[in-house]
């Protein structure tokens, strides 16, 4: 049993639960330390941008949240998938757990960059294609979310879920292609180019740590959230065992009387 | 230290941002901690007692 | 305490079920209705409940305020369990306690509610929501109302539906500890309770065949 | 603790315990006001001005599919029969399970509805103004809901039937909530007379809401 791979020893909750229970601090505290010094960066020493002035400081939050906001969707499809087929034990653990999460980060991508909004193009929020993509993103979380909590039968929730998740994936290339494809307000992309990025790297830097911070941010708070909704489910396990028990009591207890 | 940076006449948009992001990311942490407290009291409950009677209650 | 209904005539969706029934339960008694299925069972335990209007007859409680409704007087335990699922077993049954009941002090409101669920062999679920339980758990969750409201009248529609034998038998103790104390009971069943000195209604008899 | 106020806490804790409904409507709120736009292209002039009216016609769609939970699972399980024997009247029965709705239902998706503002470009001085109404006109839509949710308990097709009963009587409160809005951006003065006849409209509904949802749950008990 030594040469398990990482994911068939993480298949198993109790394993889960051991190697979590050191590594998610330990992840917590490394997000804290370097988005601390991502925030630095972007905050005192990015210079302002020439044409956007100092609101392009919204950029350094902006843009991580709407990458994790995709990241999340992304580990929901995964997940989703090696629920339907691979029947891993975790997977449904994790596609429910990254739900609120990255629907959290998206909402922030919605909220910090209708605030940048506001100052560039003069209004809070436009109906272009990016905007309006990543808003329907929005609504595939709550959706999700709005699934699971309709189902009161667990695993029937999760094939369900599972095959919401994965027809959603869709999203995600439009949302990246969005700005190529239609010709819209929003700035195409600039970090993740062909040949490569088209911004300096005195702004680019701090994007990146900050991008690199929040990225750990959510697989602490996706760890946390699995582990979470792993007693979740000892809890409920245990429930129905109390009530098993009780029942087999009163059987017991009710044999010598006939 | 903060207040020494100067953002310019769009400060409370980039001030607003960022407060956004501490107060959706500290909801978040919060709900998570508390909702991971309140399982395991839930399960430490269901643990510890075989047979609970109103004695216990007080 | 005596119950008196005279003459009652209750139809149900233009089809006269109960044609004229007469009839009177004093404190201390218990009273099964028999019958075959659409005899009118449930019928008459929903109109003296006060769901169904009779249309012609009367219900009439000697022996309890006149000044309140005889409703008030009744607890009605039908086919369904009346259980909220995402609500605790004590959760159930303490609201039931304070809306059914007298509205009794902190103490004794509380010893009664432990002592109900330790009648019916909740007290080691207390905690748990009612949605784990089974059906015949969640029946006797709603007969532990019987027992936290005091209430004189009770109107019971096939109350021993999904209880095992035990179960039925401790029913039948509640009932009997309930007319013992001067209530009245009247059930609807096709199962015999173990009601000794219980006597019979036979519904279906008088009734004319439409 | 009178029976009103059990009830009522019992229905408020239910609607958090089962907190699936409310973020259903609110999310229905959402993608409705949202798809407004992609219908009507993204002008925003055009948004701005139609606003207040989006975002009240959306609210009283997402209220409506939030309705039948007043009484229909508590006629499902029994309870209504069981609450129809306690010594609060049903009048006030079904007024602590309005109430309840308006508190689990009615001012989330009023507190929501200036958010939304945001989407279609609504002038910022008409948000104090937008909440303020909705505030105001949403007891209306519980209390006259309530009417509808326990007219068809047992309906077959109960939802499409309640839409059809229930969206005439919030006419009024549509009008008048709009008319305040409109009013006041124009006027300064022009709110106070609009914003009384709509709140004159939910004091009727909270008194004659629970009225007949009462008389209909006694009949469909029988």
């Amino acid at each position: 049993m030594q040469n398990q791979s990482i994911t068939q020893r993480l298949a198993n909750p109790t394993r889960f639960m051991q190697l979590t229970d050191w590594l998610m601090p330990l992840t917590a505290a490394i997000a804290v330390v370097v988005i601390a010094a991502g925030l630095y960066l972007a905050l005192f020493v990015a210079p302002p941008d020439y044409q956007q002035g100092e609101t392009v400081k919204i950029m350094f939050i902006h843009v991580p949240s709407a990458w994790l906001g995709m990241m999340g969707y992304l580990m929901i499809a995964i997940s989703s998938f090696g629920l339907l087929v691979f029947r891993h034990p975790l997977a449904d653990v994790s596609a429910k757990a990254a739900a609120p999460i990255g629907a959290a980060f998206t909402l922030l991508a919605l909220i910090t960059g209708s605030l940048w909004g506001k100052p560039m193009w003069g209004t809070y929020w436009v109906w272009d294609a990016r905007l309006t993509s990543v808003l329907i993103l929005f609504f595939l979380y709550l959706g999700l979310m709005a699934l699971r909590s309709a189902l009161d039968d667990e695993s029937l929730a999760a094939k369900q879920a599972a095959v919401l998740g994965l027809v959603g994936v869709v999203i995600l290339p439009i949302i990246k292609f969005s700005v190529d494809w239609w010709n819209t307000l929003h700035q195409p992309a600039s970090v993740v180019k062909l040949d490569g990025p088209a911004i300096h790297s005195s702004i680019l830097v701090p994007l990146l740590v900050n991008a690199v911070g929040f990225s750990i941010l959510f697989l602490a708070l996706h760890m946390k959230a699995m582990r979470n909704e792993v007693l979740r489910r000892r809890v409920k396990a245990l429930r129905l065992a109390e009530v098993e028990r009780a029942a087999k009591r009163e059987r017991t207890a009710a044999a010598p009387a006939e | 230290m903060l207040a020494m940076i100067d953002l310019g006449p769009h400060a409370a948009y980039i001030w607003g941002s960022y407060g956004a992001v501490a107060l959706v990311l500290a909801a978040l942490v919060a709900w998570l901690w508390f909702d991971g407290r309140r399982q395991r009291r839930l399960l430490a409950e269901l643990e510890s007692r075989g047979v609970r009677r109103r004695s216990d209650r007080g | 305490m005596q119950l008196f209904v005279a003459n009652l005539v209750v139809a149900r969706g233009g089809r006269t079920i109960i044609d004229d029934l007469t009839f009177d339960v004093a404190g201390g008694e218990a009273l099964l209705l028999t019958g075959r299925n659409g005899a009118g069972k449930t019928t008459l335990i929903r109109a003296l409940a006060g769901y169904l209007r009779p249309i012609a007859g009367s219900v009439r409680l000697d022996g309890f305020d006149p000044e309140r409704d005889v409703r008030e007087a009744c607890h009605y335990v039908g086919h369904l369990d009346a259980n909220k699922a995402s609500l605790s077993v004590m959760e159930n049954v303490a609201f039931w306690q304070g809306y059914l009941g007298d509205g009794g002090s902190g103490t004794a409101a509380g010893d009664a509610l432990w002592a109900a669920l330790e009648r019916f062999g909740l007290d080691a679920l207390a905690d748990i929501p009612a949605a784990y339980l089974s059906a015949g758990q969640k029946r006797r969750l709603s007969l532990c109302r019987l027992l936290v409201a005091r209430r004189p009248l009770w109107l019971l529609d096939e109350p021993s539906v999904s209880l095992d034998a035990a179960s039925t038998v401790l029913l039948a103790d509640v009932i009997g500890e309930h007319v013992a104390a001067g209530g009245i009971v009247i059930a609807a069943t096709h199962l015999p309770l173990g009601l000794g000195a219980a006597r019979e209604l036979r519904l279906g008899e008088q009734v004319a065949m439409s | 603790m009178s029976g009103f106020m059990r009830l009522l806490r019992r229905d408020l804790l239910l609607a958090w315990r089962e907190g699936g409904a409310l973020g259903t409507a609110l999310g229905f709120y959402l993608v409705v006001v949202a798809l407004m736009p992609l219908g009507l292209g993204p002008d925003l002039n055009l948004l701005s001005r139609i606003a207040s009216g989006i975002l009240w016609v959306a609210l009283l769609l997402a209220a409506l599919l939030s309705l039948p939970r007043i009484f229909e699972t508590d006629a499902d399980d029994g309870a209504l029969d069981v609450m129809a024997l306690g010594t609060l009247p049903l009048e006030l029965v079904a007024g602590a399970k309005s109430l309840a709705h308006w508190i689990s239902t009615g001012i989330p998706l009023a507190i929501m509805a200036p958010v939304l503002g945001v989407l279609l470009n609504l002038e910022v001085r008409a948000y104090p103004l937008l909440f303020a109404t909705m505030l105001a006109g949403t007891p209306a839509i519980s209390f006259l809901g309530a009417i509808g949710a326990a007219l068809t308990i047992r309906a077959r097709r109960g939802g499409l039937l309640l839409a059809l009963l229930v969206l005439p009587l919030y006419v009024p409160t549509l009008i008048f909530g709009i008319t305040a809005i409109n009013a006041a951006l124009l006027s300064p003065d022009g709110f106070a007379a609009s914003f009384l006849i709509l709140s004159a409209i939910s004091l009727v509904s909270v008194v004659l809401g629970p009225i007949a949802a009462a008389a209909a749950l006694r009949t469909q008990m029988e």
